[in-house]
């Protein structure tokens, strides 16, 4: 569903969308990013929260491919895959995961403050909601300095209900600032079915409040959110204004791992677990004839492979030296 | 979880058991926050719960701090006696208005008129890798603020006891859990010590170590060395302040060492340090020290936060050096 | 422009509206208390900030004789109307405002935090949207305690910016809590035209953000906001779930007393000073044969009077004691 | 107003002409806040910039406090230097997260990698009758958060000075004005102080006072008696912290007084008592005391207020008792 968008027709030339062998490459590098560390989380290897973003690899991967190195991300604590998709390099994340001093943030940081600004990565956040308004300081301060460059925020639909979420709309829409506003509905906040908390069941619904156009995408179908975040990351580039995307997916692990998530109903896990965006992406690229079932398995290999070694690095690093905690508090 | 029945309460039980038995003794007590019904909380502290007193006494909310906390104060100014979950401590970031800006002034703007029976909850705690956003301990912030009480349970009793006072308080309390104190066990005590007062929880002679929180259990450790020997004071309530348990430990010992897990600088440390310097100046055989997180955002890192929150070897160390120093 | 309700028809009898002279000698009684609180701020009799309602008298009127008196309130800065016409006692307001001990918080709270819990007055708060989710508590409150009491909040355009307004209509509306939200669409925001502040130009188009039913009223026609706000209230009286009435109107002062107003184009202020809502109400009154104009001015004198009283009562009270600066801090 | 030319310029001037001179030499300065533009400001200290540097660099706000101090915090990580406006201090009740725990944390939690250039501008000041709600003094909560640097000009020339420094800082700095300063008059110095030093404001035997912000007024009138002699620092910023020359001060005084407007009780006054009564217990004449509000909410009432507030005379006679007292 999308709404009317008040400033005209699309402004993306399909055939410039990304080839979806990338968008494949990009989710399995998330799924075996997500995998791997879900297993170490259980296994103490890593420290602290973790929350997976497993079954929604589609919305990273269909939105980091519609950026450039140089636009803004600012993401949640559910953020590794954004943070990948965006091309965050894999050792420095899984380094920080670890806490190691050669973490992208020297182990200060963590799972749910990755961050590398060098590609825009304004960090990951563990207060829900507060990725938006962030995004749209960095969307103003892109059009501030005449620059053409976008800040995406991505939030999850339990966020919405955060008066951040109103308060940044507004002021993109105002201030015309060049946001991506990404919604991951994922059903789930916490433990929480978010239908609950709403009456308003479609999140890209709410965006009439502020004047901000917005539409709703299948956030498996990793074709439609690449091909749904181009055209609202180009009307940003040129100046059309803010967008709302809300893609709809699932989250197939719990809340955090180690959550058993008794509040699932199986049909509706099992109904989800069919829809798996790196599954529909395969069979489409079988059916095209763009690549062997070998091929696509050999991608999803190598994807394993290459977090095996950031797995190998970060376990051979050193962590930060104890002085490095009396560091960083200031710059000058 | 078999042996439960044998074994002594948790300090987390001990929370559940007084949330259920202020919910059972006075129905227009309700919880009030995010996932804390059908969810159970997020450390399960609610469980049972909602089972027991249904959804309109158990309630969940969307993530809107500012809302449904603003919503538990109106709620309490008309009738109902909400206990409301604020889920870590640093999300006061998003919800200190109703708690500074309502809650505690209102009493006083309506000169009484208007009273606020209401319990935030909230709990507090460095020591597992939460990072920088999820690990602040902030009850010096709100000990700031006339027209809130202040309460920091160490122990399995006063988790329980001081949440019971709490509820039954006429007043806004704020009720601050440590999650690193949720899995210590120990039976409850029978005769409870009113909301107000400190407890003298070792008893010592050379220095007086004034704590409360998780802190107290690394008092405690410093203080089995022996030498020299420590009074541990755990102050329960940063408001009401408790001084004259204070004043009369540190007049026997001579010595005043205080400890706590939040920020040195700026802390509440301070006011305790400062007040007791000054009433007992001619008594001080010592300086009065403080024992703080260093003024740093607590790193993810596990060795650096280790290394950056008071430990009982530590505090031992200060305490030794005070005994030297007079 | 009415939203579709969902819950149905309407619930209010039109005959029961309040007579045209009701509302009249208390929008007659806001506008002397106004008038002469603005002369004495002037005056320096009256200490700290002052903001009045004239102009807005209507709304104040229209809605407070909707209510009930053990209904509940919550206003804002400017809530001086909202008060008198809930009922609550205009010698203890204006010695409140003269900080005397006689005043309704013996002067601890003043012009901004004037209340009265025994009228359901929860209190004039200083904080720019507060009232909405205070309301949201009273209402959930009577709801759960089985009473039947409504809960009004009142707040500005402004205030609509606020995330506390986003967070207390979701609140309202998945609690099914019945809270009047009245936005009082006086075009200011302190010196700002707020139509700048937002792309979407009607508050009550932004509670289909929440799934509640909402309308606009002209906030200068006293029998038009009566009946809206009869309507509202009685929907929530029968549990019907919350509701947005957006009054249109217009803040004939400044945003303070002493503002001089220099971002008001005079054609504004001239073309919303011929909508008077005591002349409209004056006129109708006359043309029912419903009063001769001499009635109508005896009305406006005896409130003139009754405000004087006050003040000469609020002048001859005594300060609070010393003492009390600290007392009520607690309760217990 | 037609004097100016030949007047020395208010506080609220020199304000003003810091931002000015701050937008003026470096083009990514930006004000943002709700009314700073057209209207000038609610108490004019942005009258002119609008005019002079437009719309795109002095920048309205709807209401929307969290939205756009959080949105100046992300300007801030990308290329502008923001001076952000809470119009009153009170209003941290509804932004703090912005400031608290993500401007002050981000820097670390980057280890370097992310730098938040940004002023947060705001005001205080009891003493004009504007309630509980606005007339809070919070500076001891923000300087209990380490990433903040906290600046309290209670001068002219400081109010220049000190903002200046704060904007060509590479950290968040908190800078807030006194509202009952702004009409004060004085030249600038010629030669200022940089940021994070405090000024000796009156030289004295007797009694260090340690003030900041609207207090010094006071403490300079209750200097001028003479007797006892008292020696005031205005400490100008809470972090950084100089305490070289408070201890130098106090040194030479042996006795302390450390006066504010805010509450006393868990104020920032603690922090200087604590750490004068610690570093110097041996050289101390008599206790460190401190001067604070009592612990209540700001009423309305003029006369309640004025006597909560610390006077020259209240401040005085508690020199002149520090004095009797060794
Ligand atoms: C302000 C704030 N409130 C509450 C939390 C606790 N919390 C962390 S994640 C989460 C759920 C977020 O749900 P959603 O926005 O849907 O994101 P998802 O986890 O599904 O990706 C909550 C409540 C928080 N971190 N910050
Ligand atoms: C949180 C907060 N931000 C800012 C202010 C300052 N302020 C007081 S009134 C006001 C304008 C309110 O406008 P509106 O909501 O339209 O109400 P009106 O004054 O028109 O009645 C502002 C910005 C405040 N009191 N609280
Ligand atoms: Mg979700
Ligand atoms: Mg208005």
């Amino acid at each position: 569903m999308s709404h009317p968008d008040p400033s005209g027709a699309p402004v993306v030339d399909p055939a410039a969308s990304a080839p979806l062998e990338s968008l494949f490459a990009s989710m399995a590098l998330i799924r075996a990013f997500e995998t791997r560390v879900a297993e170490l989380y259980r296994d103490g290897e890593i420290p602290g929260f973790v929350h997976t973003s497993l079954g929604q690899e589609a919305v990273a991967a269909g939105v980091g491919l519609a950026l450039r190195p140089d636009d803004y991300l600012a993401t949640t604590h559910r953020g590794h895959g954004h943070c990948l998709a965006k091309g965050v390099d894999v050792d420095g994340m899984m380094a920080e995961l670890f806490a190691k001093a050669t973490g992208l943030c020297r182990g200060k940081g963590g799972s749910m403050h990755v961050a590398d600004p060098r590609l825009g990565v304004l960090g990951a956040n563990a207060i829900v909601g507060a990725s938006m308004p962030l995004a749209v300081g960095a969307g103003l301060s892109s059009k501030l300095r005449r620059q053409d460059r976008v800040a995406v925020a991505f939030f999850g639909e339990g966020a919405v209900n955060q008066g951040m979420f109103h308060e940044a709309m507004n002021l993109a829409a105002i201030w015309d600032a060049p946001v991506v506003f990404v919604c991951e509905n994922n059903v789930y906040a916490e433990f929480t079915d978010s239908r609950t908390m709403s009456r308003v069941p479609r999140v890209a619904d709410r965006a009439a409040a502020y004047g901000i156009a917005a539409s709703t995408v299948d956030g498996n179908d990793v074709e439609a959110v690449h091909a749904a975040a181009q055209e609202a990351v180009e009307r940003c580039r040129v100046a059309r204004g803010p967008f709302l995307l809300e893609a709809e997916t699932y989250r197939s692990h719990g809340h955090y791992e180690g959550d058993a998530q008794p509040y699932k109903p199986a049909e509706e896990s099992d109904a989800w677990g069919a829809l798996d965006p790196l599954s529909i992406a395969e069979g489409r690229l079988l059916e095209r004839g763009a690549g062997s079932a070998q091929r696509l398995a050999a991608v999803r290999s190598r994807a394993r492979e290459r977090v095996e070694a950031a797995v190998e690095r970060a376990r051979a690093a050193p962590p930060p030296a104890p002085e490095e905690a009396y560091e960083h508090v200031f710059h000058g | 979880m078999s042996s439960t029945a044998e074994r002594a309460p948790r300090y987390i039980d001990a929370i559940n058991q007084a949330l259920a038995e202020a919910m059972a003794e006075d129905d227009t007590v309700v919880v009030i926050g995010i996932d804390v019904g059908a969810g159970e909380g997020i450390f399960r502290v609610t469980r049972g719960l909602f089972e027991r007193f249904g959804p309109e006494r158990v309630i969940d909310t969307p993530i809107s701090e500012m809302g449904y906390v603003g919503a538990a104060v109106g709620a309490a100014m008309t009738g109902l006696r909400p206990i409301v979950e604020i889920m870590f401590m640093d999300f006061l970031g998003v919800c200190l208005d109703p708690i500074m800006n309502q809650a505690a002034k209102l009493p006083y703007m309506t000169a009484g008129a208007l009273s606020v029976p209401i319990v935030f909850r909230t709990q507090t705690g460095a020591g597992r890798s939460a990072g920088a956003q999820h690990s602040q301990s902030l009850e010096a912030m709100l000990a700031h603020v006339p027209g809130l009480k202040v309460v920091m349970p160490a122990t399995v009793t006063d988790a329980h006891d001081l949440l019971l006072a709490a509820v039954r308080d006429p007043d806004p309390v704020v009720y601050v859990e440590n999650r690193r104190l949720y899995a210590t066990r120990a039976r409850l005590d029978r005769d409870p010590l009113p909301l107000g007062v400190a407890r003298v929880a070792a008893v010592g002679e050379d220095v007086t170590v004034v704590t409360w929180g998780q802190s107290l259990r690394e008092c405690l450790t410093a203080a089995e060395g022996g030498s020299p020997s420590l009074e541990v004071v755990d102050l329960r309530s940063l408001v009401p302040l408790d001084m004259e348990t204070v004043l009369a430990s540190v007049r026997k010992t001579g010595r005043l060492l205080v400890v706590h897990e939040a920020v040195q600088d700026f802390g509440a440390g301070a006011e305790i340090a400062a007040r007791v310097a000054d009433e007992l100046f001619d008594d001080l055989r010592a300086p009065v020290r403080r024992l703080g997180a260093p003024a740093v955002p607590m790193p993810f890192s596990p060795d650096l936060e280790r290394a950056l929150l008071p430990s009982a070897v530590a505090i031992a160390a200060v305490a030794e050096k005070l005994t030297r120093e007079s």
